[in-house]
């Protein structure tokens, strides 16, 4: 046995791999010895925030996760759902903040790679993907080069692998200024009863390696210290991925080729700290010893060192444990495909997690505490202070029509169709709502009638002053945009972006948010069946604002009565769907606070999800029923900017008329959550107070409050405004900000 | 009138699937014996200055600027 | 009628040409792999969009040079009938079956949406269903459609009345020269464009403009 | 092994959508007195062989079927 790999284990090198002292002290105690260098750097991939989760695992347990259309919760490579028929939903959201902050483009494609991968792993075909993205502010010097290479990269990842980008989220705030997030989503199709999971099965299995060659992309920071031995190193190496698309498109075909014969008894993609963390997942899972031996492993740089190729980050490569007898089958496949396949390894009964390195042994540790035994914290939290509802009555007052024409040609609640128009949101031919509506829907291959719809949604400033409200309305909303096209939310992914949590007040953001989404996921039927968390994302001790991004997937029976948020014909009644006949009250938070007055102060609009479930069934009810026109939710901007959002979808005017108050722009701008819009055939009179009276049977407020016509929008108290006035606004500000 | 060509490549260690698949395609056609394949980008640029060692200074803030992503590619200015 | 469809690495509009040409043909398309050297008997030869190869080095340069593609060349020499659509379009120029280049779009983005687009040419097999001058929906979505050619070309193909569609009413949405969307051979057998007739051919695609070009080139009867 | 770079740009008179916009973009970025833009390719290639003549003749070879659309572009080849 030789282990040393001559590289001394200094206390620097181990700083140096974010290994605190009592957790290398932790290494000593499960090994009865000093870790190899490799060894160390296997430890640092498994233990670090990324592979163990150590200061969320605690937290997130408490999250709802199961359901009785939950096939597979958080665990695998993604989450998969029942959608009947024998079919299943496989998806996953995950970031890729830090990379795109260093290398927009590539950071933002292979974020968008990694996703796909994870999705494709479990044997279904990606069908759809979303991303959401944040920035700084708009003036910041680097905010525009951000969007420019991130959308660019999301784009030339997605389009040419071939799923069309159905949804998404893009917002500023000077929070994200030295911290952009991109989060990517993915879903796939799959027979339900041919999923693929990682969990390694029989011994002395053939581990094989497939896909791309192993370079030292992503060997980051630690191996910086390898430069003092490679005297070859003529400059510092980029630790950048770069994504290959065409390669990740073959392996996409190759795994489902090969799937169909067989041949996969468990398959895993590699991801961050690729064959590390793939193989002994595969092992672990399966009570298994992994046995790799590297010389076989397929390279496109020379003189790799074992510590290299276990931490390379290289994209579009897999795992898998073969059946034998399928060896030459599957070969063939990947060779079709132009793609490496190699045999790099095999399972063992002996539970350890050996690696061979040109005749020698470089690192043999126990598969199972490799991961089971990782750190786990319970880091110190507070309470983040709830805020008093500030008094606004002092602020002067504007005119609505004023206040509407700049929110909806402002830099956060503008179009975003500058983005969405350089992504392929129709490839597959079977987008039934693109980018633009309240949420992507896709129809499902192969059945007449049903459609599968995909929102993301979180409201950063509603979790940073109330985390636990917040994460309840992260969830809320995106449950509402399914609801509103007419979709029956099944299952959500998240993505938890927060700051430090080594810091108490972060901790506290953490705990609260996903309180809160376990809270309303509870209430609403809706599980978390994976996610993914990013943290440390701060600068120069500045966090960005919290932000657990919630990916919902809703099913629809019948998409030829899903509804759309276009005004549908002139002349129908508008209804508000509400709590109560306030209509409108909470201003603190909202949308209108933050760009008309610069206020930040105040608590998010509650969230009260007894009533959010009332309102999202009547609404689907509704819609099932083909009874409405058009449905759309209200969110940022309240009502006056809903309304617009409906008229500019379809070029038809409205007129709004309902009780106001003396100061009407709560009514008009409040964020009061669980409201709708919808609109019925007018002339339709029997229908109309049917509608209304089953919503007051079931508790909820149906007021009639305008009615659709004419080429302009007319708010109370306030001027027209011509719909052509209102998406020239509405369309101006990203190209005029970016081109 | 200054003439300057700036070569752009990628560093080390960088994947290129251009090149790899430029490789591949050479193989397909019948070309033996071709080992590694790099992809670069070159820029033709017309300056209007007489003053040659402006110029060059000029290039390279250029490259470092907006031609080059420096963070995978090197770069080299030439003037002809 | 009998149809195939090519099949390279890469392209990723071929399960939705499938299924548009099943649709409206009837019957599914044979299919036919980038290292096969003869393609069957067919009445219609289609290369669909996506990103051959990754299109590195030039969009559809390193799929024009495939096996397969010398066999749709000698079928195209007999007269066969093949259409090539986005990508398709940009392998049948790297391949020389039809005239000029395209470029990388003018705005450098990749861009989706839906264009406008004038039949230019009523008369040839691919537009026989159409009305000279009519304009229809047709969704695009592509990096590099900026259609260039040289002068001469140029006014060989706009002389000749191979210019078969055009971006109409101001939509051009890439630069391209006359605002050339589609162009077929001197023969008029070999066809190639830039948008995507296959993903508006049914209602869930909101409408089905695309559907005659696939009815005439399939030549059913109406 | 014989080193090579082949440098392909496009012929005079065909439009540079990317040269066009680097022009625009210097200009934005505050760069004065840039004239005409024109974008290419380099390819660093190599070859295992040891005769130049015949390694120029098969880059120019691999030029003329692949690496060059000679309907619009130019091709150069050079030994290191
Ligand atoms: N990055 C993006 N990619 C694709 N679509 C996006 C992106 N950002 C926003 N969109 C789309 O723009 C529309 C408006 O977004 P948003 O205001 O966040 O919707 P909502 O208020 O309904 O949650 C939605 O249809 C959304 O999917
Ligand atoms: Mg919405």
């Amino acid at each position: 046995m030789t282990l040393s790999n001559t590289i001394p284990i200094t206390d620097e090198l181990i700083a140096s791999h974010g290994l605190k002292p009592d957790e290398y002290q932790r290494i000593l105690d499960l090994i009865g010895r000093e870790p190899s260098f490799t060894e160390l750097g296997i430890f640092s991939a498994m233990w670090n925030e990324h592979c163990s989760y150590k200061s969320s695992k605690k937290w997130l347990k408490t999250l709802p996760t199961s359901g009785p259309r939950v096939i597979q919760g958080p665990g695998e490579n993604a989450g998969v759902v029942d959608i009947g028929d024998g079919q299943a939903v496989v998806f996953k959201m995950e970031s890729h903040n830090h990379p795109s902050y260093i290398e927009p483009y590539q950071g933002a494609a292979t974020g968008v790679g990694g996703i796909l991968r994870d999705v494709f792993t479990m044997g279904a075909r990606p069908i759809a993907a979303m991303n959401a993205l944040r920035f700084g502010a708009p003036d910041h010097h680097k905010t525009q080069h951000l969007v420019a290479g991130v959308v660019a990269g999301v784009g030339g990842y997605g389009n040419s692998f071939g799923v069309p980008t159905v949804g998404g989220e893009v917002e500023f705030d000077p929070s994200y200024n030295g911290n952009c997030l991109v989060n990517a989503f993915a879903a796939g199709l799959a027979d339900s009863d041919k999923i693929f999971l990682s969990q390694a099965k029989g011994v002395g299995l053939p581990v094989v390696y497939l896909g791309a060659k192993t370079g030292r992309d992503g060997v980051g920071g630690a191996t910086m210290a390898s430069a003092e031995f490679d005297d070859d190193i003529e400059e510092k190496r980029p630790t950048v991925q770069v994504g290959d698309p065409f390669t990740e498109k073959c392996l996409l075909e190759a795994c489902l080729e090969l799937m169909k014969t067989g041949a996969v008894i468990a398959i895993q993609d590699m991801g961050a700290a690729g064959l590390t963390c793939s193989a002994v997942e595969m092992g672990a899972k399966g009570d298994l010893g992994i046995e790799l031996d590297l010389d076989a492993v397929p390279v496109r740089e020379e003189r790799m060192s074992a510590y290299e190729m276990m931490l390379s980050e290289s994209q579009e490569r897999m795992l898998m444990v073969l059946r034998p007898e399928k060896e030459e089958e599957a070969e063939a496949i990947f060779r079709k495909w132009g793609l490496d396949f190699a045999i790099v390894g095999k399972t063992t009964d002996d539970l350890r997690f050996r690696v061979l390195h040109q005749g020698e042994e470089v690192a043999n540790l126990p598969i199972k505490e490799l991961g089971d035994e990782a750190p786990e914290y319970d880091r110190p939290w507070v309470e983040s202070p709830k805020a008093a509802l500030p008094d606004f009555s002092a602020l002067p007052a504007i005119d609505p029509a004023d206040a509407l024409l700049k929110l909806v040609g402002s830099a956060n609640l503008s179009s975003r169709r500058w983005v969405w128009e350089q992504y392929d949101t129709l490839i597959q031919g079977n987008s039934l709502q693109r980018p633009g509506g309240d949420a992507g829907v896709v129809r499902v291959e192969g059945h007449e009638t049903k459609a599968l719809a995909f929102s993301s949604d979180v409201t950063p400033r509603y979790v940073e002053a109330d985390p636990y409200e917040g994460g309840k309305q992260a969830v809320a909303e995106c449950w509402r945009n399914l609801c509103a096209t007419g979709a029956l939310p099944l299952a959500a992914t998240d993505n938890l972006n927060f700051g430090n949590p080594e810091r108490p007040e972060i901790m506290g953001q953490l705990v609260g948010a996903i309180k809160g989404i376990g809270e309303a996921c509870r209430a609403l039927d809706f599980p978390i069946v994976s996610g993914n968390v990013s943290l440390y994302n701060e600068t120069n001790g500045k966090a960005i604002m919290p932000t657990p991004t919630i990916g919902g997937v809703g099913l629809i029976d019948d998409w030829a009565k899903m509804a759309r948020i276009g005004f549908a014909a002139e002349g129908d009644a508008i209804l508000l769907v509400c709590a109560s006949n306030m209509w409108g009250t909470h201003l603190a938070q909202s949308a209108y606070m933050r760009d008309m007055h610069e206020r930040r102060d105040g608590p998010p609009p509650p969230v009260d999800l007894a009533h959010e479930r009332k309102a999202g069934e009547f609404v689907r009810d509704a819609i099932r029923d083909g009874r409405i026109t058009a449905c759309h939710d209200l969110s940022d901007g309240g009502l006056a900017v809903a309304v617009a959002e409906m008229a500019m979808a379809s070029g038809i005017g409205a007129a709004i008329s309902l009780p106001m108050p003396t100061n009407p722009t709560p009514v008009l701008f409040g964020e009061d959550q669980g409201r709708y819009l919808l609109t019925v055939p007018r002339a339709d009179k029997e229908l109309l107070r049917e509608i209304i009276d089953e919503g007051a049977a079931r508790g909820l407020v149906v007021a009639w409050i305008g009615e659709t016509g004419g080429s302009e929008l007319k708010l109370p108290g306030t001027r027209a405004i011509s719909v052509q006035e209102l998406k020239a606004r509405h369309e101006s500000w990203f190209p005029e900000f970016m081109d | 009138m200054i003439k300057a060509r700036v070569t752009v490549t990628l560093k080390n260690g960088v994947l290129d699937p251009q090149g790899k698949a430029i490789e591949g395609a050479l193989g397909t056609l019948g070309f033996s014996g071709v080992g590694h394949v790099r992809q670069g980008k070159v820029f033709d640029i017309e300056l209007e200055s007489a003053d040659r060692a402006k110029a060059e200074a000029e290039l390279k803030a250029m490259c470092d600027k907006l031609l080059a992503n420096t963070v995978i590619e090197n770069y080299s200015v030439e003037l002809a | 009628m009998k149809s195939a469809v090519i099949l390279l690495p890469g392209l990723n509009r071929d399960r939705d040409m499938i299924a548009a040409l099943t649709k409206i043909g009837g019957t599914a398309p044979l299919t036919v792999w980038q290292t096969d050297t003869e393609i069957p008997d067919v009445d219609l030869i289609v290369i669909p969009g996506g990103f051959s190869y990754g299109d590195y080095l030039r969009c559809g340069a390193i799929a024009a040079r495939m096996p397969v593609m010398r066999a749709v060349a000698e079928k195209a020499a007999k007269g066969v009938t093949v259409m090539g659509v986005c990508n398709g379009f940009q392998i049948l120029l790297e391949a020389g079956l039809l005239p000029g280049a395209l470029m990388r779009n003018a705005s450098l983005k990749f861009v989706c949406r839906e264009v406008k687009l004038e039949i230019a040419n009523a008369e040839t097999r691919f537009t026989s269903r159409y009305e000279k001058g009519q304009v229809i929906r047709c969704p695009i979505a592509h990096h590099d459609g900026n259609y260039f050619a040289d002068e001469a070309t140029l006014a060989r193909i706009e002389g000749e009345g191979q210019v078969a569609f055009r971006y109409g009413e101001g939509t051009n949405p890439n630069g391209s020269l006359n605002d050339i969307a589609g162009i077929v051979n001197a023969e008029g057998n070999v066809l190639g464009m830039m948008p995507h007739p296959e993903n508006l051919i049914e209602d869930a695609h909101g409408g089905t403009d695309g559907r005659a070009l696939f009815e005439a080139a399939l030549g059913r009867a109406a």
